[in-house]
């Protein structure tokens, strides 16, 4: 990752080295864009939607998305499902050992608010923005396979807008 | 046995521990004294007619004015069903375990102490099952309960 | 190999590890590879559906229970209609029960299609995971063409069902179950026999009648203990008791009963969804009920049989439009409360295959 | 045990795992039942919960909501918010709010259920994540924009009774008043 951090910033002095910028980052976004590894973290009902996205009909790897069941090897945490006060911290320690780049998406209507455990719930965190920074967030409760696929596809997208100066600045 | 003739059976065997609160809507429920209810529920699992060997469910309620623990009981060899309804007051409910009768109780009494405040005598691991470990605030499910982070929906 | 001396250790096992399905955490007591003492710590997934229902009218309670036990929604829709029904004594139309029995077999299969694929995976078989997907899904479409939803479908009422069946499902369902019913030669070709599967599950987590009784497990894992205990036959609730069918029971008690009890429950299910859909009348699909409807004050425990074993909801009511009670019983909650009594001196990867094969779905359990 | 390598003899074991070879293998030259999502999409039942909607009149075009708020009482998740004071004048209701929080929302479709005058629809979009965490709160503009290609059954011309007594009066039978409905909600 060292030389990766401090690559723009050489590159950019010297001549023509903004062409040279701009293909790298092209190249580089594309690659971590299409083969985004997720952490399998499903707590409820949006994990069988997730599964069914793994499964034969809405193949996952077909956006080069693969399972991962540790989150050393995971760039994205899909965060499916109920996180309750109890669960809350071991979703930002699960966080915390992914590795950078690393992005979140939230998936269903209780990581984005609590969805329909907003109200009169004692035991539900009100949306998963408190603990963990979330690129995109996928209303439905649960979503549907397609919409999860669209989701992905617009961090996809948001993955290849990013400037590799952002990188450094992020940490 | 139908749901009357089971009340009737209860009712005449039982020497007067229980007593019939409601031959209910699909089951018949009954009333059991607080100290008696190790010795019914014993024989509630061993009388030959009956075998009530299998606790479906243990509910602890709050009904606003007092508590109420309810067993649901069934027998899987003579396919009966019957609730046992205990009342307990409001301060300082307490309850003997019947663990040592099914051990299904166990997770069942666990959390209507941690979750109503109701003691339970002889548990041997009263902790908390569904709440946080360092939950401090309180018995969620009793009606009067409120916290600052607790938002009730709005009535329309 | 036994004078071999090793010290115990501890071993945290979850919150989150693939093979929970969900949440569940237990610590183990470990001799070596040798799993010595289990102790369950659940409540990573509970959302106090109990303290939501205290608070919703009885119509608005039924979604809020499809995300109890989302596998089989159907079934947790209709738990809580049938005690609503009967706390008020409602009388419930002929072809919604049809309807009833229909959606709730299907939704049997795709729970057990999902258990197949599921527990194949954890015990590291992959290609079944994508098989029993694949069949699943075909279920799922009717379900969606008939309520509009995939997994929580909102779709029994209190008194009927929301929506009557639309144009062209009873076709479809016939493909989907006779697709199905072709496929489980494959599913048993692949597993029944392999050498690896039978190793992995044959003898491993016997579960005694006695403990499983006293313990109070339920459906598929009582039955492959040899105790033949269905709420469809020994409770009688809808109108099971007008149609034909088996309740397949297996006595050894281990992983693979209870693996091939679920296959064979499948058949028995198609078996029924075909009998309903032969048998099913022209009529309302709802009787008439309020949306504010107010039961009269009373309680009653409601229980069926569905995919896992019993699922009880216990509603108490005191005249008001909305419940004073309600408690949910999902058998999971039993079937993890047992482990520590049969599932102790088990390797560390036999641990997981018994606890897939118990079919835990862990909002169940925490709710 | 009773199975297992041991017993069984290394040429059954062989034979059990060519079958399971054989299954996998039927399913070489079989077309590939995955769909490839952002190309082809998946045709959704008329029925399909996706995206709430408020629908508009198919002539005029105008909002056929008459803000009775039945599905606000409905719904199981307080998602909608409705706020329309009455006219003290004319008793009519003026729609000022609709909003639909689908971080709430949970697509039960009770509110679809509950309204009476076909004014709100699960459609069956489902495409709608976003980065924005407050972008899940539509007013009715929006709601109303999604909503206006969405087909739907007008069931209001049916009904030849008067709705109930949260309805606003200017729900009636005869076409001809629409236009004062139309004006009592843009207002």
């Amino acid at each position: 990752m060292g030389l990766i951090k401090k690559l723009p910033v050489y590159t950019e002095k010297m001549p023509g080295g903004g062409i040279v910028m701009t293909s790298l980052e092209a190249a580089l976004h594309n690659a971590q864009a299409k083969s985004l590894w997720y952490l399998l973290f499903g707590t409820a009902c949006c994990a069988i939607e997730l599964m069914c996205t793994g499964a034969s009909r809405y193949d996952f790897d077909r956006l080069g998305m693969i399972f991962r069941a540790t989150p050393r090897q995971a760039d994205l945490i899909i965060a499916a499902g109920t996180i309750t006060k109890k669960m809350a911290p071991r979703l930002r320690l699960l966080y915390d050992q992914m590795a950078e780049p690393r992005y979140v998406i939230a998936m269903g209507g209780c990581t984005i608010k609590g969805g329909p455990f907003y109200y009169d719930s004692y035991s539900v965190e009100k949306g998963i923005d408190h603990i963990i920074p979330v690129d995109v967030y996928i209303p439905g409760c649960p979503p549907r396979p397609e919409s999860l696929l669209e989701g992905c596809i617009t961090l996809q997208e948001k993955i290849k807008k990013q400037s590799l100066l952002d990188w450094q600045e992020k940490d | 046995m139908d749901k009357d003739q089971l009340s009737a059976y209860l009712t005449d065997k039982s020497e007067g521990k229980l007593t019939l609160l409601e031959v209910g809507r699909h089951d018949p429920i009954f009333k059991v004294e607080a100290s008696q209810l190790i010795e019914v529920c014993t024989w509630l699992r061993d009388d030959e007619q009956l075998k009530f060997d299998f606790l479906c469910n243990l509910s602890g309620v709050d009904t606003g004015e007092q508590f109420e623990v309810v067993y649901q009981l069934a027998s899987t060899s003579k396919s009966l069903r019957v609730d046992i309804k205990v009342i307990l007051p409001y301060d300082g409910a307490e309850i003997e375990s019947v663990q040592k009768v099914w051990a299904a109780a166990n997770w069942h009494e666990r959390e209507m102490w941690e979750l109503y405040g109701i003691n339970v005598k002889n548990h041997g691991k009263l902790e908390f099952l569904l709440l946080p470990e360092d939950w401090d605030e309180g018995f969620p499910m009793r009606k009067d309960w409120d916290a600052p982070d607790f938002i009730r929906m709005p009535e329309f | 190999m036994s004078d071999l001396r090793t010290e115990e250790y501890y071993l945290n096992m979850g919150p989150h590890h693939p093979s929970t399905h969900g949440v569940c955490r237990m610590v183990l007591k470990m001799d070596g590879e040798k799993v010595k003492e289990i102790e369950p710590h659940i409540g990573y997934l509970h959302r106090s559906i109990e303290k939501i229902c205290e608070n919703r009218t009885y119509a608005q309670c039924i979604p809020i229970l499809d995300r109890f036990e989302y596998v089989t929604a159907m079934s947790c829709n209709y738990v809580f209609a049938l005690a609503a029904e009967r706390l008020a004594s409602i009388e419930v139309p002929e072809r919604a029960e049809h309807i009833r029995v229909i959606m709730l077999e299907l939704n049997r299969i795709a729970s057990h299609l999902l258990f197949y694929g599921v527990t194949a995976m954890d015990i590291g078989a992959l290609t079944p995971f994508l098989y029993g997907l694949r069949e699943r899904e075909s279920i799922l479409d009717l379900f969606e063409m008939t309520c509009g939803q995939r997994l929580t479908y909102n779709y029994i009422r209190v008194g009927g069902v929301s929506r009557d069946l639309p144009n062209g499902f009873i076709p479809k369902c016939h493909e989907a179950l006779n697709t199905i019913e072709k496929k489980l030669a494959d599913y048993e070709g692949l597993l029944n026999e392999n050498p690896i599967w039978l190793v992995r599950t044959v003898g491993i987590g016997v579960l005694p009648a006695k403990v499983a009784l006293d313990y109070g497990v339920s459906g598929p894992c009582l039955r492959a203990s040899g105790v033949q205990y269905d709420l469809r036959r020994n409770d009688p609730y809808s109108i099971y008791d007008r149609f034909e069918f088996d309740i397949p029971v297996r006595h050894n008690g281990d992983c693979y009963d209870r693996y091939l009890l679920r296959l064979d429950e499948i058949r028995q299910s198609i078996h029924i969804v075909r009998q309903a859909l032969d048998a099913l009348p022209e009529g309302d699909f709802k009787a008439k009920v309020s949306p504010n409807f107010k039961p009269p004050a009373g309680e009653v425990y409601a229980r069926i049989e569905n995919s896992r074993g019993e699922l009880g909801v216990h509603v108490i009511s005191d005249g008001t439009k909305k419940p004073l009670r309600v408690k949910t019983r999902g058998a999971s909650y039993n079937h993890i409360a047992v482990l520590p009594a049969f599932a102790t001196d088990v390797l560390l990867a036999d641990l997981v295959a018994i606890f897939a094969t118990m079919d835990v779905i862990m909002p169940e359990v925490d709710r | 045990m009773q199975g297992g390598i041991g017993n069984m003899g290394i040429f059954k074991d062989i034979k059990a795992l060519f079958s399971g070879m054989r299954i996998t293998s039927k399913h070489l030259g079989r077309h590939a039942i995955t769909l490839q999502y952002p190309e082809e999409k998946w045709e959704m039942p008329e029925r399909s919960r996706g995206v709430v909607v408020l629908l508009s009149d198919k002539e005029d075009g105008s909002l056929n909501c008459t803000s009775c708020m039945l599905c606000m009482r409905a719904c199981p998740t307080a998602a909608i918010v409705i706020d329309s004071p009455r006219d003290p004048e004319t008793k009519k209701r003026n729609l000022k709010k609709f909003e639909i929080d689908f971080g709430l929302c949970c697509f039960c479709g009770l509110c679809e259920e509950a309204c009476n005058f076909s004014a709100i629809k699960l459609a069956t979009k489902y495409e709608f994540s976003s980065a924005d965490k407050d972008s899940f709160l539509w007013d009715v503009n929006k709601l109303q924009e999604v909503g206006r290609d969405v087909d739907y059954i007008d069931t209001r011309k049916k009904k030849k009774v008067a709705p109930k007594k949260e309805t606003t009066p200017a729900e009636t039978k005869s076409p001809e008043k629409k236009p004062v409905d139309q004006k009592g909600e843009n207002s």
